[in-house]
């Protein structure tokens, strides 16, 4: 009798508990253990029968079948603009120092990636929508709205590019670099006149071709590649953070860096 | 509950705990008891069912078991029709597997079919039935789709035969049912004698429709629960 | 026996036409004749009023589930299986797959099936059968306007079989049985009983979300307005009759006449206003339902015998003139593709003719001329209202429908192509043909004696006078532009609507006790 | 206010009408839905349940009365019901969210009167 009183003042606590969430899934999962609570409640009524139905459909099934619904059904979709040695197109396949942080961080996760090139500005606007989970892509740590940024993997440096030697054309547009980074290995490979700034990824990739005819300059401040998570998927959130220490305290973590940037 | 408009909230306050209140101290509870139980033990015993819920759910009211059925069936179908034809065929890469999850997955499934298959085949003697029966294996399935991927099960469970299957069974629970329904005189066990209470043969033709309707729902509900698996959407 | 077979068989060409899909137009065809035939075998047996009851497996009256045959019933069906035919030859050459049909079938059974039963409990599993089977129909297109329409359906229509069930457990609880005879017995032995108000307000509530009476049934226009012309037919002319023959075996059971004469005014009034306001010809259609369903309300809550059977014969000639307007008016859509009534004015040349003919008779029957399915039908109803008001307020109806179908005569020109698929011809010449000759079918189901008195000239003139008057309504109204709430339809209002309605049926029950 | 099955299950069907029109996100609302159906289906079984009661299996020792068998096979088949029920709108909830990014009732209401009556 006490037990029953018990279970049937536990019945609108979890109700309320249930309807109150505002995250999706600790709603269900309230819901889920009141459909325990209720089952039980059956039982203590003299209705086995209705206990058992309402715990295998009420409690398993609902549950399940909620669950199954609202999860972002098995995949992480990334955001990116290509960043080579941070994450790049080779034929079909891609590399990357991030790519293989984020790999890492989906099998933690146990979930799939999806991938999706978007130009520069618009990766933040995707995520903030909530269109897509991560943006990744050589995303310089800026304190922007609206999304979580990871701690900084990379330091990056900036350098400036000018030349060639001196002869600054008014006519060259200072462009910021991710958008138009084909155009500028062309214009070095061309060794046309250039005005630049380009961080630690870019740079590397520049330095390959013969840069003799420029000035380069490191600028002041250092700033950090990071990723952008969005604001719903905190536990991706924490996954990337748990992952990056580890790799980190693995020394993992320069190993990579030093294998995409020998 | 933020941003809740008071246009919405007083009016929903009010009418609301109207509702209740009206409810609770108009409905007389508890008030004279009407106890009916009696001529319920004597329809159980006719059907040869020592439960007797079951007797009434599978013999007496079998009408409306049949429709719940049907209604359950065009739930299975609605699921497949609006969540197969999206567009997506890329196959869903199984969860890498854990080996905790893929020991309990192998000690823990054939535990819930064997329940499944009690609960069904008891129910006409224990607490149970072939719903119950149906949904606790169907629901263990995805324990081993979430252990295994969702394909190697389904690899197993071939769809297009299941579904065929499905119809199959509904069909013949349709047509075993209908003329006892029609026809029949109590207890309705045209098809099978009632037995001697208590052991598994018995309570007449209760043991077949659970039989028949707990392999439906096991279909239908894993039918459903690949469906999900595989719709590969967002909410 | 025939009563549960009846629906069974019908379940299992369901089933078996999902299972043998090519077969599916096959199995409709034999469907239909199967049932042609179990009909008229009914209408041989209960000829001269006789009634049948038969409880399903033989167990005694109480325990097992009673149906009871008889000639409301058997009209209803005849109407369901008529409705079915006519969608079948409309949807004929579309090349449907077998889901449609699937769910054509087991929402005609579930009809047949809820014609018949005297069981509360069984009325509410049948409900949920129709629910489910009619939402999907809404949304099979899958545009996202449908499938938004259904859910809230759904949403509305899950809450008041709610309702229904809590209805029923009241019920249950003072009376020990769920056989809406038996309750009526035990009902009438007691009068007083406080829960009585309790439980009748909380089924009829219930009973209502389904039968579109105005508060309740908010989720209505746009799902009937959305779905396609078929489904629109099939939702409007029969899927929304089955609440009301619900709401009839109920008012033979509890005391519902204030009530229901109530709700009937709001709903008659409420609903030919937004009909009239309406410039969408689908919405105006499903709008002009819900006012309706009102004149149903008020023929079943006057208590006379005469309005009673003419609530009925109004239902069914509804059913088929309603159907017949949402098919003509969905062929006139597609062809102009829009159901804006300005844009279908501007683009009448390329409505089919057969379609504007189509239309034409569904107004005549619509706005009670005579001779026409709704004259016959309304005369019979308002000779059985003795309240003058209650009269009054029909005559109003009527005139408001008069002004809400002006709208659509500058579409009936003579031009536009002549070609039209011979199937659905066939389809129009059914409903169309039933519509006009539906004088001689009434005579079967209305007594003599009742029928010979509402034959006054008066009829005729009430009839001719609405619809002049209406007319002329409409010429000085053209230009009135009517603002109307529109918050009302969404789900959140939707539910305190619901509610409210409920405390008002409640209410009234409780000042009449 | 006694505690009994049937008192609770009236407060539970209050709390589940607040949530269906206070929350605003689809998924909220469908769990909302979902408590009306179990609050009546509460009720149901807990009119005639009575402490001193046995549950309806024949045969069972001791000497208290069976509880009525009657409401638990009604809510067999009503469990089932609802679950129907809540499958298809959930798969109707989520093909809205995935056309149009968001499970906000009133947006998605916004979004389809544009489409449909432009």
């Amino acid at each position: 009798m006490i037990s029953r009183t018990v279970l049937l003042i536990l019945l609108p606590v979890l109700a309320i508990a249930a309807l109150t969430q505002r995250r999706r899934l600790s709603a269900i999962i309230a819901m889920g253990l009141f459909s325990f609570a209720l089952a039980g409640t059956y039982f203590l009524l003299h209705a086995p029968d209705v206990a058992i139905t309402e715990s295998a459909v009420g409690a398993a099934l609902v549950t399940s079948i909620y669950v199954l619904a609202i999860r972002k059904t098995g995949r992480i979709t990334v955001v990116a603009s290509e960043a080579p040695g941070l994450l790049q197109r080779d034929a079909d396949r891609i590399s990357g120092l991030e790519w293989e942080i984020l790999e890492r961080v989906a099998r933690a996760a146990g979930l799939d990636l999806t991938l999706t090139f978007l130009p520069g500005d618009e990766r933040l606007d995707a995520v903030r929508r909530g269109d897509a989970d991560i943006a990744a892509g050589g995303l310089l740590a800026e304190s922007a709205d609206g999304v979580l940024e990871t701690p900084s993997h990379l330091p990056t440096a900036r350098y400036e590019l000018r030349g060639p030697a001196g002869q600054r054309h008014a006519a060259a547009p200072d462009r910021s670099p991710p958008a138009y980074f084909s155009e500028v290995v062309d214009a070095v490979r061309a060794c046309a006149a250039l005005s630049m700034t380009l961080d630690l990824a870019r740079f590397h990739t520049l330095s390959r071709y013969d840069l003799g005819a420029y000035e380069v300059r490191s600028m002041e401040g250092r700033g950090g590649y990071t990723f952008a998570v969005s604001p719903d998927r905190d536990d991706l959130y924490r996954h990337v953070v748990e992952e990056l220490s580890k790799m980190r305290e693995s020394g993992e973590l320069d190993r990579s860096v030093r294998r995409h940037f020998p | 509950m933020r941003h809740v408009p008071l246009r919405l909230l007083l009016p929903a306050l009010l009418l609301v705990g109207a509702f209740c209140a009206a409810v609770w101290v108009t409905f007389d509870y508890p008030g004279p008891d009407r106890h009916a139980a009696d001529d319920w033990v004597d329809a159980a015993r006719l059907t040869g069912a020592v439960n007797v819920v079951s007797a009434i759910y599978l013999n007496v009211r079998l009408l409306d078991t049949l429709l719940e059925v049907l209604v359950f069936s065009v739930a299975v179908l609605g699921v497949r029709f609006y969540l197969r034809e999206r567009g997506h065929v890329e196959t869903v890469d199984s969860i890498p597997e854990s080996h905790v999850l893929r020991l309990s997955s192998d000690l823990l499934l054939p535990v819930i079919l064997l329940l499944g298959i009690q609960l069904t085949a008891y129910g006409h003697l224990a607490p149970g039935g072939g719903f119950s029966g149906g949904v606790a294996a169907g629901t263990g399935l995805l324990l081993a789709a979430i252990a295994l991927g969702a394909d190697a099960v389904a690899r197993r469970f071939h769809e297009g035969a299941l579904a065929h299957l499905e119809w199959a069974v509904l069909l013949c629970a349709l047509f075993l049912a209908a003329f006892p329904v029609a026809f029949g005189r109590p207890p309705l066990s045209d098809l099978l004698p009632p037995g001697t209470p208590g052991g598994l043969a018995s309570g007449g033709s209760i043991l077949l429709y659970n039989v028949l309707i707990g392999v439906k729902v096991f279909i239908g509900t894993w039918i459903m629960l690949h469906h999900f698996i595989l719709h590969r959407g967002e909410v | 026996m025939i009563l549960a077979l009846f629906p069974l068989l019908r379940f299992g060409f369901g089933v078996l036409s999902i299972a043998w899909g090519r077969g599916r137009r096959a199995l409709l065809v034999m469907s239909h004749l199967v049932d042609g035939a179990l009909i008229g075998l009914l209408a041989a047996t209960f000829r001269g009023g006789r009634e049948l009851t038969f409880v399903a497996g033989g167990w005694e009256r109480g325990l097992g589930i009673a149906l009871v045959g008889d000639r409301i019933g058997l009209t209803f069906a005849a109407l369901a299986w008529g409705l079915g035919v006519a969608v079948s030859l409309y949807t004929w050459n579309r090349n449907l797959r077998s889901y449609f049909y699937m769910l054509l079938h087991l929402l005609v059974g579930a009809c047949y099936a809820l014609v018949f039963t005297k069981d509360l409990f069984n009325a509410y599993v049948i409900f949920e059968l129709l629910t489910l089977t009619s939402f999907l129909l809404v949304a099979y297109e899958r545009r996202p306007g449908q499938i938004w329409a259904s859910l809230r359906y759904l949403f509305l229509a899950s809450l008041g079989m709610g309702i229904f069930l809590l209805g029923v457990a009241v019920t249950y609880y003072h009376v020990g049985s769920l056989d809406l005879d038996l309750i009526a017995a035990h009902v009438a032995a007691g009068p007083e009983a406080g829960w009585i108000a309790l439980a009748s307000a909380l089924l009829v509530s219930g009973v209502a979300v389904k039968a579109g009476v105005f508060s309740f049934a908010l989720w209505l226009p746009s799902a009937h307005s959305l779905a396609m012309p078929a489904v629109s037919a099939l939702l409007s002319g029969l899927v929304i009759k089955m609440g009301v023959v619900e709401l009839f075996r109920l008012s033979d059971a509890f005391p519902l006449d204030l009530p229901l004469v109530v709700l009937g005014v709001l709903t008659c009034s409420l609903g030919i206003l937004y009909a009239v306001a309406s410039s969408n010809v689908k919405r105006l259609l499903a709008f002009h339902t819900i006012s309706q369903i009102g004149y149903l309300l008020i023929g079943f809550g006057s208590g006379t015998l005469a309005a009673r059977l003419g609530a009925l014969d109004y239902a069914v000639a509804h059913g088929l003139f309603k159907a017949l307007l949402f098919l003509a008016v969905g062929d006139a859509a597609r062809a102009v593709g829009t159901t804006d009534i300005r844009d279908l004015t501007a683009r009448r040349a390329d409505i089919p003719i057969a379609s504007k003919i189509a239309l034409l008779i569904g107004v005549l029957g619509i706005v009670g001329m005579p001779p026409f399915a709704g004259f016959a039908a309304k005369a019979v109803l308002e000779a059985g209202l003795h309240s003058t008001v209650v009269h009054a307020l029909v005559g109003l109806t009527s005139v408001g429908t008069v002004i809400s179908f002006s709208k659509l005569i500058p579409l009936l020109t003579l031009d536009g192509p002549r070609s039209l698929d011979r199937l659905r011809l066939a389809a129009y010449a059914w409903l169309g043909g039933s519509v006009l000759f539906f004088l001689p079918l009434s005579r079967t189901m209305i007594p003599q004696s009742i029928w010979s008195c509402c034959w006054s000239g008066w009829a005729f003139f009430e009839a001719l006078g609405a619809i002049l008057l209406g007319l002329l309504l409409y010429r000085v109204l053209r230009h009135v532009r009517l603002r109307l709430p529109q918050r009302i339809f969404r789900i959140e209002e939707g539910v305190l609507v619901i509610l409210g309605g409920f405390l008002l049926v409640f209410l009234l029950l409780r000042l009449r006790g | 206010m006694p505690i009994n099955g049937v008192t609770i299950s009236i407060l539970l069907f209050g709390i589940a009408l607040l949530g269906l029109v206070l929350r605003r996100d689809l998924v909220i609302k469908l769990l909302a839905l979902g408590l009306v159906n179990a609050s009546t289906i509460l009720c149901l079984v807990s009119l005639r349940a009575r402490p001193d009661g046995a549950a309806p299996i024949l045969g069972a020792p001791g000497e208290s009365v069976m509880v009525d068998p009657l409401p638990h096979a009604m809510v067999l088949s009503a469990i089932v019901i609802n679950f129907a029920i809540l499958a298809l709108s959930l798969v109707f909830v989520m093909l809205l969210v995935e056309r149009y990014h968001t499970g906000d009732s009133q947006q998605i209401e916004r979004e389809t009167s544009k489409e449909e009556e432009p």
